[in-house]
């Protein structure tokens, strides 16, 4: 497996190279889409983006003809990739996925394959305060090289662990978390590496990634962030749309669960309805990204996400939005990946066709203006698919 | 064309129950593209499928952007069945009847005929060598007799590990009701042949041996779910040895030996779930192949698409995307999940195209079935609209 | 025979071979409502219903409060009253022959809280958890000893095709299975399951699908038990003419439940309500009625549902369930219309016994 | 029917805009008094500015002509489990609230709106003996929390519908007693401290060394019990019991104490009456609907208890508790609290104690009865207008006021 990810990085270019990506369509998120575009990459930066730009003579140029160039897709919130991503305490918020990443698991390479250039990897939602997640690249043979934000939040979870009551799982948070402020309060926590974590949430230095089950929880997610100054964000379940008025309010940004489309029975309708949340919290104006899971159809499909909402009603750009540029901004990232801008990292998916259509693939990634990724040098999924040129 | 639509017009306006959906592209299946055209519907049956003329009385209903395709079939599943699906009291239980768990008003077949699903081939589950009889049912109505299209489908049984899984007797423990044959796959072919071999020799009174000897009179074709090739190899073996008609399911490795299925003119049904990241990780999982739908119809083996059973996947549509992005053409993919299946299922003469005389059985979608971002708007079936127009209950 | 009894009877109080009831309103059910009317009562059994009667020398006389109703005694179409859930027998998933009055008590203590409730005839079912549970039963709640309130040994035989009867362990372990279990006993036409009608478990509509298939495979004398969600069979009910012996209703129910009884009866379907005691108290019997009411159905169909459809049911449409010549005289006399939860019951006549007073404990 | 609706739906249409609301004609049981026939109802900013026969009706008033309708105080459940998910159960604790328990989302409020119910409490359903704080909700779009520390549960006995043992009975008392002995002592400790503090200020007001205390760790859960313990301060302590011994042990815990008490369930009421009555220790009884099953804690239940505890002189309501024994911990009992009510009054209570059980009785229960619970001038607008009298087969409600404002009104049929 190292052996394998280190064959597909022969092909990258040395962090300084130049290179040019031609004559494309280009969906910049931030601004408008730029037919038959050339995007200018120097030193894993984007220098340039535009119709008719020079192309330096020591470039290596990407023929975008009949491509769509898109910026990396952004994984906000993602458990995979790790060892089990649940610690059996309730109340961990010392430990970090940075000891927990695999670099070798297939999940990265997975991501990679499907246009993903950054994922914000937290512990799980089983547990109580579950210590801090790390902003990766799918790529690295070490978590170190993956690294790219190391304890970038907290991740606080609102769903109980079975055969615990919700009201004792809160009054326990409560407890957990004013014990904490007393110590900071008190000025103990700082020097006890165990309580350093907790001091940074309650001082507002770490954002909290707080886990909302059902809609119901949104509100006691709220509570508690202004109760205790918490920078929230919150990740929210199937239904956490319903409390999308609350949410807006509030003016905090939110990742939806992965299965944005799914069943409820309406009860006084005595029928079966479809939901989507994604709209409502468009029309509140809530800053949302989309996270994926393993979905029946394959794993790290964040443009089936968009491409599902744009399905049930969400406009394209707003769509492509919540999987690129929303993500980079909620987690802090918004100024340096997530759209085409110059300036900007240079991470770019040429893909085939258009993000949103089932039949395009992830032809090339660059990540920090490296080529990591080339569709017709992926010897795996040759195995299980006839590669077309 | 025209004058067909002409000539209808006079003989179609005074009728109540007509409906007239115009101003779709019209994807029939069974006759190429009509880009701007209309279904006439009466007594539950499609009258005419035309090119789009003006019907100035009847009642029309215009699609314009629309699209329309016949009703999707779900050829392999267990919609609607409430409780288990599994008969474990026997391994072989031919005289069971999966239709007995059947429950009309299951959320599941509001939610596949929302989904564009008009019609599916209900089965038992795959823990038994022979689960029993599976039938096929339209996706609404008030019972399970009007729902019905065929009582007696197809016959249910497994080759490979899944009916031997879990019948052991736990260590130490008194042998059980779970220390049931077989133990092994060996096991789960000997069973088959035994049941079939006895019911060779004589059927009695015995309900459920008369359904395997119609199964060996080649009247009821027989539903094998195998997904590696060794196992599609026993199979088509056994079926040989006894003159059974078969059909695969669940065959994930046949694109393997599509000479020998082309060969022996067996179809397919396959899902295309891919589990997460296995089929480029397989190890002892079965050889998955992205583009397996596509290989097999380019070999020419008749080949359905199932929807994945998962409840997150939204029914059969997503499978006509993901066909093509393995390579299949739109046009191959959504005649997977149509006319392919109907003629699989032997119900060809009233559904899976749009052609005058056929069920009314369609779906409009708000652009082409293969697209990520089409939605399903409204579904007819038997002419009633159960979804998205004004339903009648 | 009879002397002998009067030792048992709670109340002691001399036996008068006649009885008249005098006042009230009268809702004999079959008939029309009397106001201030008399029932002449002879041999336990209801003599003459009328506006006046002459009341005939040495005839006792029991004078009813003004405002009271006097109505027919309730019957339960399907309970385990005094068995304390001893009624499934579950070493096999068929067992036709055990009887469900052989788990009854007759002095246990929720049966004289039947009576105060004004039931006074209670079928008495075996569990759901087998397939075929055993003989249905029926008691009169005559305050007599178990062999004397036995109205009926053997009223019907208990199937069950919900979720109850199914294990793992045991065949059959899901209702393709039981249903195909079923069709196979049934098939010998000299099946144990042809002998007495059938009460069928069937809760969902799934569950009374398959029993309506059942009976019209086989041509069954069938009664559907439970019912509670038949909402969407109401049609499906309706044509196929069969008894619904319906509930419980627990107040935590969905209001399409409670609104369900109502429907069923406007469709026509005969329609009896059950306690299922224990899983609800036979006091629960009329609440349910008035639920019912409350819900939409109509008054006089939940009275018959107290009353002569689950006598019709249990065939006993000669011997109670309504207040008619020739009848058991089981009475009750309520202070008010006993859908009114807030009316009680004053007096409890059993084949013309008093046999439960307002002042009982 | 129809033309009433209609007149009602155009009243109130018109009533957003006018301050003051007029409910005229009908027979009003006010839960405080005997019954007004032809009475008059005032409402203005959501409360009742006048009641009675013979008030004049102010001239810019909106107008309901309710002639030949009863109107009775909105229904308060004092045991509801309203807005409470399934299988939320978990060992307790004082500090622990049912506000984090509460799906505010859920939607069957609304069918107990329709029945007339405005307000409920709702407590905690924890195992074990020491279950949290409930609170009380009403029944608005909001569900504005007009309590939100109304009383701290304890269990002496079945806890969440479960059966008991006398051992285990026997052994949850001496618990209950340690755990708020060391509340005891944990309030000392905070008041010996505060005494410290102020000593070392005035030394050193004074100059003089002085050695500042230490500062006790604050305990949420001693601060909640600490607050029940308080003599001046209004946490109140509901009990669940059920068995005879059960309740003589709740008793002497508010004995011990002199905890406010109130007893919930009291299955065995009747019986111990007189003793509940001398402790002057008021009953939420319930549920009256019985179901399923011979657990011991249920074993003596009975739709008279109620009764037999007005008798005794108990201040009693009656709440729906869910259908707890049927295994399906329902919501929607709250719905049936009306006919809990009639059941208990066909068993000994007379019809005004089984209103007053529900409304009046309910609120003073709940600390909430100077606002809510019964029809009188200051009182919030929550009225439920009938068509005829209450507790009757075939009366139904066909509108419902909350502050004030119609939140339900029937439909024509």
């Amino acid at each position: 497996m190292r052996y394998l990810l280190a064959l597909l990085l022969v092909g990258a270019s040395p962090d300084d190279a130049t290179v040019a990506i031609k004559g494309a369509r280009v969906i910049p998120v931030s601004g408008p889409e730029i037919e038959n575009a050339t995007i200018l990459v120097r030193a894993g930066k984007i220098e340039a983006v535009g119709k008719d730009l020079e192309i330096p003579w020591d470039a290596r140029v990407i023929d975008g003809a009949k491509k769509v160039v898109v910026p990396g897709f952004v994984e906000a919130h993602t458990s995979r990739g790790t060892d089990r991503p649940n610690e059996r305490l309730a109340s961990v918020p010392f430990v970090s996925t940075f000891d927990s990443i695999n670099p070798v698991d297939p999940f990265y390479e997975d991501a990679l394959r499907q246009g993903i250039t950054t994922l914000c990897v937290m512990p799980g939602n089983d547990t109580m305060i579950g210590g801090q997640g790390c902003v990766v690249r799918p790529t690295g043979v070490t978590t170190e090289s993956m690294m790219v934000v190391r304890n970038v939040a907290m991740k606080i979870s609102l769903r109980p662990r079975p055969g615990v009551s919700r009201m004792a799982h809160l009054a326990a948070l409560r407890k957990e978390l004013g014990d904490a402020a007393e110590l900071v309060k008190e000025k103990k926590a700082d020097a006890d590496p165990r309580r350093e974590a907790m001091s940074r949430l309650l001082k507002g230095l770490l954002p909290a990634h707080i886990y909302c089950p059902t809609a119901s929880d949104v509100h006691r997610a709220l509570d508690l962030a202004e109760t205790y100054k918490l920078k929230a964000k919150l990740v929210l379940g199937r239904d956490g749309w319903k409390a999308a008025a609350e949410i807006a309010k509030k003016g905090v940004d939110v990742v939806l669960d992965p299965e944005l489309e799914y069943w409820e029975t309406d009860e006084e309708r005595h029928d079966e309805v479809r939901r989507f949340g994604g709209a409502s919290l468009a029309k509140a104006g809530v800053k949302f990204a989309f996270q994926t899971d393993a979905m029946p159809y394959g794993t790290g499909y964040l443009w089936y996400q968009a491409a599902t909402s744009v399905k049930n009603g969400l406009s394209r750009a707003e769509a492509i939005r919540a999987v690129t540029l929303a993500p980079a901004e909620i987690l802090g990232l918004g100024s340096r990946i997530g759209s085409i801008e110059k300036g900007k990292d240079a991470n770019l998916v040429v893909l085939t066709g258009d993000p949103l259509d089932a039949q395009a693939w992830v032809d090339t990634v660059l990540i920090e203006g490296r080529v990591v990724y080339e569709r017709a040098k992926d010897e795996k999924l040759k195995r299980v698919m006839e590669v077309k040129k | 064309m025209m004058a067909l639509a002409a000539a209808l017009l006079t003989s179609l306006c005074a009728q109540d129950d007509q409906i007239v959906l115009t101003n779709a592209k019209i994807l029939s299946v069974s006759g190429e593209p009509i880009a701007k055209g209309a279904v006439v519907v009466r007594g539950g049956k499609i009258v005419a499928v035309a090119d789009n003329v003006v019907f100035p009385e009847a009642k029309v209903i215009d699609l314009s952007g629309k699209v329309i395709i016949p009703g999707l079939i779900d050829a392999g599943c267990m919609l609607g069945v409430a409780g288990p699906a599994n008969e474990d009291g026997e391994e072989v239980a031919p005289q069971v009847r999966i239709v007995d768990s059947l429950d009309p008003r299951s959320p599941d077949l509001a939610r596949a005929r929302q989904s564009g699903v008009t019609a599916a081939f209900v089965e038992p589950g795959n823990r038994g060598v022979i689960g029993g009889v599976a039938s096929i049912v339209r996706t609404s109505g008030p019972s399970r007799a009007a729902m019905m299209v065929r009582e007696s489908a197809a016959l249910k049984a497994v080759i490979g590990p899944t009916p031997a899984q879990g019948n052991f007797s736990p260590r130490g423990s008194a042998p059980s009701f779970f220390a049931r044959r077989p133990t092994t796959r060996m096991g789960v072919a000997w069973e088959l042949r035994k049941a079939f071999f006895d019911a060779g020799r004589g059927a009695g009174d015995d309900p459920g041996k008369a359904v395997l000897a119609q199964a060996l009179a080649g009247k009821l074709p027989v539903r094998i779910a195998a997904s590696r090739i060794t196992d599609l190899e026993t199979a088509m073996q056994i079926a040989d040895e006894l003159g059974l008609t078969i059909v695969f399911e669940e065959a994930q490795e046949a694109y393997k030996r599509a000479d020998l299925l082309v060969k022996k003119n067996i179809p397919v049904l396959l899902r295309l779930s891919v589990n997460g990241t296995a089929p480029m990780y397989f190890g002892e999982q079965n050889e998955v192949r992205l583009d397996a739908f596509s290989l097999l119809i380019k070999a020419g083996v008749k080949t359905a698409l199932l929807s994945t059973g998962d409840p997150r996947s939204e029914g059969m549509l997503p499978a006509v995307s993901f066909a093509v992005r393995g390579g299949a053409s739109p046009a191959e993919a959504l005649r997977a999940v149509t006319l392919t299946p109907a003629e699989i299922l032997g119900v060809a003469d009233r559904m899976g195209s749009l052609e005058a005389g056929k069920d009314a059985n369609l779906v409009v979608l708000s652009g082409e079935p293969h697209d990520v971002t089409t939605r399903v708007e409204k579904v007819m079936i038997d002419g009633r609209w159960v979804f998205g127009e004004k339903t009648d209950k | 025979m009879r002397l002998a009894l009067v030792a048992l009877v709670l109340l002691a109080q001399s036996k008068p071979d006649v009885l008249v009831v005098r006042g009230g309103r009268i809702v004999p059910i079959s008939g029309p409502e009397i106001e201030n009317g008399m029932i002449l009562i002879a041999d336990g059994k209801i003599q003459k219903i009328a506006a006046s009667i002459e009341i005939p020398a040495g005839a006792k006389v029991l004078d009813v409060p003004k405002g009271a109703w006097v109505l027919p005694g309730f019957i339960d179409a399907h309970s385990h009253l005094g068995s304390a859930f001893d009624v499934e027998e579950s070493t096999e998933s068929l067992t036709p022959e055990a009887r469900a009055v052989e788990a009854f008590t007759s002095r246990h203590p929720d049966v004289r809280a039947a009576l105060g409730s004004g039931v006074t005839t209670v079928a008495l079912a075996p569990g759901n958890g087998n397939l075929v549970g055993g003989r249905v039963g029926v008691v009169k709640l005559n305050g007599q000893r178990y062999d004397r309130a036995l109205l009926r040994t053997i009223a019907g035989t208990k199937a069950s095709l919900g979720g109850e009867a199914l294990r793992p362990d045991r065949e059959p372990t899901s209702r393709t299975g039981a249903v195909a279990m079923l069709r196979d006993r049934l098939r010998d036409p000299k099946s144990d399951l042809l002998q007495s009608p059938l009460f069928v478990h069937a809760t969902t509509p799934g569950e009374i699908e398959s029993a309506l298939e059942l009976q019209a495979a086989f041509k069954l004398k069938m009664t559907i038990v439970h019912a509670r969600q038949a909402g969407d069979a109401v049609d499906r009910l309706a044509a196929s003419k069969l008894p619904v012996a319906f509930g419980p209703l627990f107040v935590s129910d969905r209001r399409e439940i409670f609104e369900t009884p109502g429907r069923l009866a406007k469709a026509g379907v005969p329609l009896a309500f059950i306690t299922d005691a224990p899983a609800t108290s036979e006091e629960h019997l009329r609440a349910m009625a008035a639920f019912a009411v409350k819900y939409g159905m109509d008054r006089d169909a939940a009275l018959r549902a107290l009353t002569t459809v689950p006598a019709d049911i249990l065939g006993l449409s000669k011997e109670c369930g309504s207040i008619a010549e020739g009848k058991a005289a089981d009475l009750v006399v309520w202070t008010g219309d006993p859908l009114s939860l807030a009316s009680r019951v004053e007096v409890v006549l059993v084949d013309g016994q008093v046999t439960w007073r307002g002042d009982d404990k | 029917m129809r033309l009433l609706a209609l007149v009602l739906a155009l009243s109130l249409q018109a009533s957003e805009k006018s301050p003051v609301t007029v409910l005229r004609g009908a027979k009003v049981y006010t839960a405080a008094g005997a019954p007004l026939e032809h009475a008059i109802i005032v409402i203005e900013n959501g409360k009742i500015a006048a009641v009675g026969k013979e008030i004049p009706v102010p001239p810019d008033a909106r107008v309901i002509e309710a002639a030949g309708k009863t109107i009775i105080p909105g229904l308060i459940d004092p045991a509801s489990r309203l807005f409470l998910p399934p299988g939320e159960r978990s060992a307790g604790s004082a500090e622990q609230t049912v506000l984090d328990a509460l799906d505010l989302y859920q939607r069957d409020y609304r069918e107990a709106v329709e029945q007339g119910v405005t307000t409920v409490y709702v407590g905690p359903a924890s195992l074990g003996i020491v279950n949290g704080l409930g609170a009380v909700v009403r029944l608005d779009a909001a569900h504005t929390i007009l309590v939100k520390e109304a009383a701290l549960r304890l269990t002496l006995g079945a806890s969440g519908g479960e059966s008991s043992t006398a051992l285990e009975r026997y052994q949850s008392y001496p618990q209950l007693k340690q755990a708020f002995e060391s509340a005891r002592q944990y309030v000392e400790a905070g008041e010996k401290y505060r005494k410290d503090l102020a000593d070392v200020e005035a030394k050193k007001a004074k100059k003089e060394e002085a050695k500042e205390p230490t500062k006790p760790k604050v305990d949420p859960r001693q601060e909640v019990l600490a607050r029940a313990l308080d003599p001046k301060g209004t946490l109140r302590v509901r009990i669940e019991v059920h068995t005879a011994d059960a309740i003589a042990l709740a008793l002497q815990l508010a004995e011990d104490f002199k905890l406010r008490v109130i007893l919930e369930h009291a299955t065995d009421g009747g019986p111990a009456a007189e003793a509940i009555a001398k402790a002057k220790t008021p009953v939420v009884v319930g549920p009256v609907f019985r179901y399923g099953g011979y657990s011991v804690d249920y074993l003596n239940h009975s739709t008279a208890t109620a009764a037999a505890l007005v008798k005794a002189g108990v201040p009693v309501a009656i709440g729906s508790f869910g259908d707890e024994k049927a295994g399906q911990w329902g919501p929607g009992a709250s719905r049936f609290l009306a006919e809990s009510a009639a059941l208990a009054a066909s068993r000994g209570l007379t019809r005004d104690q089984a209103l007053a059980s529900i409304t009046l009785e309910a609120a003073k229960i709940l600390g909430i009865d100077k606002t809510h619970g019964s029809i009188e001038k200051g009182k919030a607008a929550d009225l439920v207008l009938l068509n005829g009298e209450p507790f009757e087969s075939g009366t139904v409600v066909e509108q419902t006021f909350l502050d004030g404002a119609a939140v339900y009104t029937r439909r024509a049929p």
